[in-house]
């Protein structure tokens, strides 16, 4: 009788355990008809190796530079690990996670992070940690990151936070249980349609601008783990118009670009010399730049980094450029489609565009 | 042991004291007739029940109710 | 740290796999070490408040029975030249000092429980009456204070009435107040039922830990699934009532019925089935209460340990004190027999009431849940003659649809009562069970008043199936153990059976983000 | 065997004397009632005619004040639902989006044409701030919260250079 029990008891967890892991990938969230930003960080793990220019920050990194310009205009060969509202301290995990993979020539990093301090929601939390490869820096990451309603344990075990998606379980859940569909350029999120920048927002006075500890303990992580690597830190801060980029946060960042002998762009500055429109150029009033604004502005910053780094031209090697060749394909039939889409409905339909309210 | 026969019939009617001894597994009697018996008993035969005699031994039958009550009575 | 929380969950594990590795006679002490870890995980300064009433309650119930020991020795040694008198009157000083030391040890402890709990009461309460500014204590409640109190003053007046001797050894006894699963929410044992089963070795015997990792999920089962699912509903229900009258009240006390009972009794399983898988068996607290037909059925059937607790040690004792006996003489002679019948139990129950009511929270609301029970167990106990006439002429005692009344009718008046819990105060509580008779707004049901609750409609499904299972279970538990039933079913079934229950409790269960695993209602006492 | 009462009849008798003081003794139980409901209240902003409280629906108060704002919105990183700012003269006024609906996310005076009720305005001195509202802070930073509203007002050598309404959100 003992036997037969301890059989059974086996199974019974067996099946349990099986039966848990089945259930925490059908809830775990698939981002596929919107908020595909959520798979952002997936994406990289497919394309790990050979960047030379390695891209960290959030939006205003993942939507306004595109790696096939660089490609095609220097054969730079570049990645953007970007995700929604990425804070510092996940930027520098992430960078210390992408070094596992691979050594870029330069990382450049967007600095609008610096003004987060503390933790700030647990959604973009989940975006940014859940489909990040299990490392060291996953899990400092998640403990630097964590709200305090959040618990460790749901981010080891996803299925403790996503068990109450029972409810709302669709037909995608099932499709895109194991793989995904492609949708991000080397991890720019292309978009093509224009509502141009009418207004600027007023600078509200904020009672204290300096830059939190945490925020410059990271920022002094990020320049450490570059100088042990030896590749070129390069900071820069992208020419979007909101959230407000304040004169004194300016002078911080050029203070300590200085202190630590680093290149600080601040394409605010460079708006005409990049050529930005900001009436043909964004998608959404100009707090992010379409795909002609991330051109514009890729052509001119590869100019950049190719003359101060001296990057090789890979277009000339033969089995990197046609791997590159796919990807670039890859891009102008999705510049085709959400061409496309405009025609049709007048909004990018299913890339996440907004319906005109008429 | 009649007078006692008197305040149970009084209480159940239709309980027959005589026979039946699980008067307070059963249920029939309940904490309120309890406390009725005991003032009953208190006036009767002038004997206080107190508050640590109040177990089932004691309260199941009519015979053990009485022998409780000989038992204070010889007591104080 | 609660039931429902990871870290308790760990805590459990590593308990259970010491338990069964330490040699067997030193089970309790590693019981009583993570007993007490548990308890300092509360706060490490609430331990100050349990050793205390651990080590008063122990003392002096050992100078209680050293007293009647000596006693007992004398009398046995003068037996012969002692006349009846002088035995009486030895008996009477001892007697004396023995209630000295028991009533000292009540006095500190209750009185302990009484400032901590109920000073910013009484204060609010001067306040109001004579309009004076003074400034609240805020004293932070030790953890589970009203059941390790109660619990220890149970087993001191057993000492005190030499029902058994006290326990020699202080660390034991320690284990008997602070035995961990119990010390949140009870049950409340009796030193001569628990002493048995926790001090004995235990050998891991596959019948407890099958039986109590059942119980101990369907305990979960029935506070993540249902009972935490359905706050929900009732915290929007009762956090804007001028929102939410006439039917919605109806919803109140339907929808406070059902997750109390789930919390609760899920909170009991829980902690039983703890005490189970270590080979511990403790008592029952309830007994299928929403099958009662009247109110003092009810009360034998819902949180039975303090139900029994006030009986033995408030209801009987008071009702049969001399000073009480005195009372009934004086009013029957004032007002003749039939009233001079009811006043020692009508008096001894409004005080068991109001103490019951008192000891539930520091607030009106539960001293006048306390009355308007006692209340209506009088209007029933007074109304006995006009029903027994009724029983006479129509026969229908037993009939089922008249069982079925009669449970019905309880089930609400109880389920009226006790939104006394849940809503601000008193007279909006009152006015809330009011307006279901003057807001005729019935039709809310029906138009999609009820979505607005924070449930959506799967959540309204997995409630309604929740609660067929636990009807289920009831009914099927009416007629012996519900898990040898089980036990008594095929391998596959058997197996199948736990799969779902484990995979619906952690699937379905409201806990996480979004639901924050509430604390057991009772479990701030 | 005690049987009961018909139900009702006593719970209506008792309906009429609802017991005890009424005082406010919040009850014990965790599922108890919640504080009372938010009644708008706490620090306001009147523009014009128009009482501007924290947390209060945008639109009709948009519509109350009229005039033709400047209007700019920002979409969240990821999420739907817009961020809008109304540019008036002399404040500016914010929303925040909750699932179709706006409602007041804060209030900046940024000139010295406006004030707040109790007078206090751009250039506005230390000493007339702490007398309206007390110390609450630094001579550079004042905050002071009322129910779900912070009204928070910046100083430099020692006037007034900025004002802010910011609603409260757990």
């Amino acid at each position: 009788m003992k036997k037969k029990r301890a059989i059974a008891l086996l199974l019974l967890i067996g099946l349990l355990i099986g039966g848990l892991w089945f259930l925490q990938r059908l809830f775990m969230p698939k981002y596929v008809d919107e908020i595909f930003e959520g798979r952002l960080i997936e994406e990289y793990y497919e394309n790990a190796g050979g960047n030379d220019v390695m891209f960290i920050g959030d939006c205003e990194a993942y939507e306004n530079f595109s790696p096939i310009t660089l490609w095609e205009e220097y054969g730079i060969t570049s990645y953007i690990r970007g995700s929604s509202q990425q804070l510092i301290w996940q930027s520098y995990y992430l960078m210390e996670e992408t070094l596992q993979y691979e050594t870029p020539d330069v990382m450049v990093f967007n600095v609008l992070s610096m003004k987060y301090n503390e933790p700030q929601n647990e959604a973009y939390n989940r975006m940014t940690l859940d489909n990040m490869k299990w490392s060291m820096s996953k899990w400092n990451s998640i403990k630097a990151s964590m709200t305090e309603k959040e618990n460790a344990l749901s981010y080891l075990f996803p299925f403790l936070r996503y068990h109450s998606r029972w409810s709302d379980i669709s037909t995608e859940d099932f499709t895109y249980l194991f793989q995904q569909e492609k949708v991000f350029h080397q991890g720019y999120l292309m978009r093509v349609d224009v509502r141009p920048v009418t207004t600027y927002p007023a600078a509200t006075p904020l009672p204290d601008y300096q830059f939190g500890e945490t925020a410059y303990e990271y920022l002094d992580k990020m320049v450490a783990l570059c100088k042990e690597k030896g590749i070129p830190l390069v900071l820069i801060k992208a020419p979007s118009i909101y959230p407000y980029w304040y004169d004194e946060w300016e002078e911080q960042i050029e203070a300590y670009a200085k202190e630590h002998d680093l290149l600080y762009i601040n394409f605010l500055e460079l708006i005409d010399e990049v050529g930005i429109d900001f009436t043909t150029d964004t998608y959404d009033n100009g707090l992010h730049l379409n795909l002609s604004g991330a051109e514009k502005l890729s052509r001119y910053l590869g100019g950049i980094l190719q003359e101060t780094y001296g990057l090789t031209d890979h277009r000339s090697e033969l089995e990197t450029a046609a791997k590159w060749q796919e990807k670039v394909n890859f891009y102008y039939d999705m510049k085709a489609d959400q061409y496309r889409e405009l025609e049709e409905y007048g909004y990018l339909k299913s890339y996440g565009g907004r319906k005109p309210e008429e | 042991m009649e007078a006692l026969l008197e305040i149970l019939k009084g209480l159940h009617p239709e309980v027959d004291f005589e026979t039946c001894d699980t008067l307070v597994d059963d249920k029939i009697l309940d904490s309120f007739d309890i406390i009725t018996i005991i003032t009953e008993i208190n006036t009767e035969y002038d004997v206080a029940v107190p508050a640590e005699e109040i177990i089932p031994e004691n309260f199941n039958s009519a015979e053990a109710l009485y022998d409780l009550v000989e038992r204070l009575q010889d007591e104080d | 740290m609660l039931f429902t929380s990871y870290s308790f969950i760990l805590f459990l594990t590593v308990m259970f796999l010491l338990y069964y590795a330490v040699p067997k006679k030193c089970q309790w002490m590693l019981l009583l070490a993570g007993s007490y870890c548990f308890y300092a995980y509360s706060g490490i300064h609430f331990l100050a408040f349990i050793l205390l009433t651990t080590v008063s309650t122990w003392y002096s119930a050992r100078r209680i029975t050293r007293i009647q020991e000596q006693q007992a020795a004398y009398l046995k040694e003068h037996k012969a030249s002692l006349d009846k008198e002088q035995k009486k009157r030895y008996k009477a000083s001892m007697k004396k000092k023995t209630k000295r030391w028991m009533l000292a040890c009540i006095l500190l402890n209750i009185g302990l429980l009484a400032v901590l709990k109920y000073t910013d009461f009484v204060i609010s309460n001067i306040n109001g009456i004579f309009h004076t500014g003074l400034t609240f204590m805020n004293f932070a409640l030790p953890m589970g204070i009203s059941f390790y109190t109660f619990q220890s003053m149970g087993y001191l007046l057993d000492v005190y009435r030499a029902k058994y001797p006290a326990q020699e050894n202080a660390a034991k006894f320690a284990l008997f107040v602070s035995f961990f699963p119990q010390v949140i929410q009870g049950p409340i044992s009796r030193y001569n039922d628990l002493s048995g089963t926790l001090y004995e070795p235990h050998s891991l015997e596959w019948r407890n830990i099958s039986y109590g990792i059942q119980r101990i999920c369907w305990g979960f089962f029935k506070k993540l699934v249902i009972a935490d699912r359905l706050l929900v509903a009732v915290k929007s229900l009762v956090s804007t009532p001028d929102e939410y009258m006439g039917v919605y009240v109806v919803l109140v006390i339907l929808f406070y019925a059902i997750e109390l009972y789930a919390d609760f009794t899920g909170g009991i399983d829980i902690t039983i089935g703890i005490a189970q898988v270590f080979g511990v068996k403790l008592a029952e607290n309830f007994e299928r209460p929403f099958f009662s037909k009247n109110i003092t059925e009810y009360w034998r059937r819902w949180h039975i340990t303090m139900g029994t607790w006030f009986k033995d040690y408030i209801f009987y004792p008071i009702s049969v004190c001399p000073w009480m006996l005195r009372l009934s003489k004086k009013s029957r002679e004032v007002f003749g027999k039939a009233i001079g019948k009811r006043v020692p139990v009508y008096l001894a129950t409004a005080i068991v009431w109001f103490t019951t009511g008192l000891w539930h929270g520091a607030s009106w609301n539960f001293i006048v849940w306390g009355m308007l029970n006692f209340l209506v167990i009088v209007i029933s106990q007074e109304l006995e003659p006009l029903y027994a006439k009724f029983h006479n002429r129509f026969h229908v005692s037993g009939k089922t649809w008249y069982n079925a009344f009669q449970i019905l009718r309880t089930f609400w008046l109880m389920g009226a009562i006790r939104i006394l819990d849940v809503y601000r105060d008193v007279p909006l509580s009152f006015r809330q069970v009011g307006s279901i008779f003057t807001t005729a707004n019935w039709n809310e049901l029906f138009n999609g008043g009820v979505m607005r609750l924070g449930l959506t409609m799967p959540d309204y499904l997995v409630l309604v199936l929740g609660a067929l299972v636990m009807l289920a279970v009831s009914l099927a538990g009416r007629s012996g153990s519900v898990r040898d039933k089980l036990a008594a079913k095929p391998v596959p079934v058997r197996y199948l059976v736990y799969y779902v229950l484990i995979l619906s409790m952690l699937v379905l269960g409201a806990y996480g983000i979004g639901y924050d695993s509430s604390q057991f209602i009772y479990n701030q006492f | 065997m005690k049987k009961l009462v018909a139900v009702f009849i006593s719970m209506l008798i008792l309906v009429g004397c609802g017991g005890g003081s009424s005082n406010e003794t919040t009850v014990a139980s965790s599922s108890g009632a919640a504080s009372a409901s938010a009644a708008v209240s706490g620090y306001t902003f009147k523009a014009g005619g128009t009482v501007i409280a924290m947390n209060a629906e945008a639109q009709p108060l948009i519509e109350a004040i009229g005039g033709d704002p400047k209007y700019f919105e920002s979409a969240s990183c990821a999420f739907e639902g817009l961020d809008k700012e109304y540019t008036y003269s002399g404040f500016v006024l914010k929303t925040y989006p909750v699932d179709d609906k706006d409602y007041v996310n804060s209030v900046t005076l940024y000139d010295d044409s406006v004030s707040t009720q109790e007078g206090i305005a751009i250039g506005s001195s230390l000493e007339d701030v702490e007398s309206a509202y007390g110390a609450g802070g630094t001579s550079t930073v004042k905050e002071y919260t009322m129910d779900k509203s912070k009204l928070m007002i910046l100083l430099e050598d020692g006037s007034v250079t900025s004002i802010q309404y910011i609603a409260i959100t757990e």
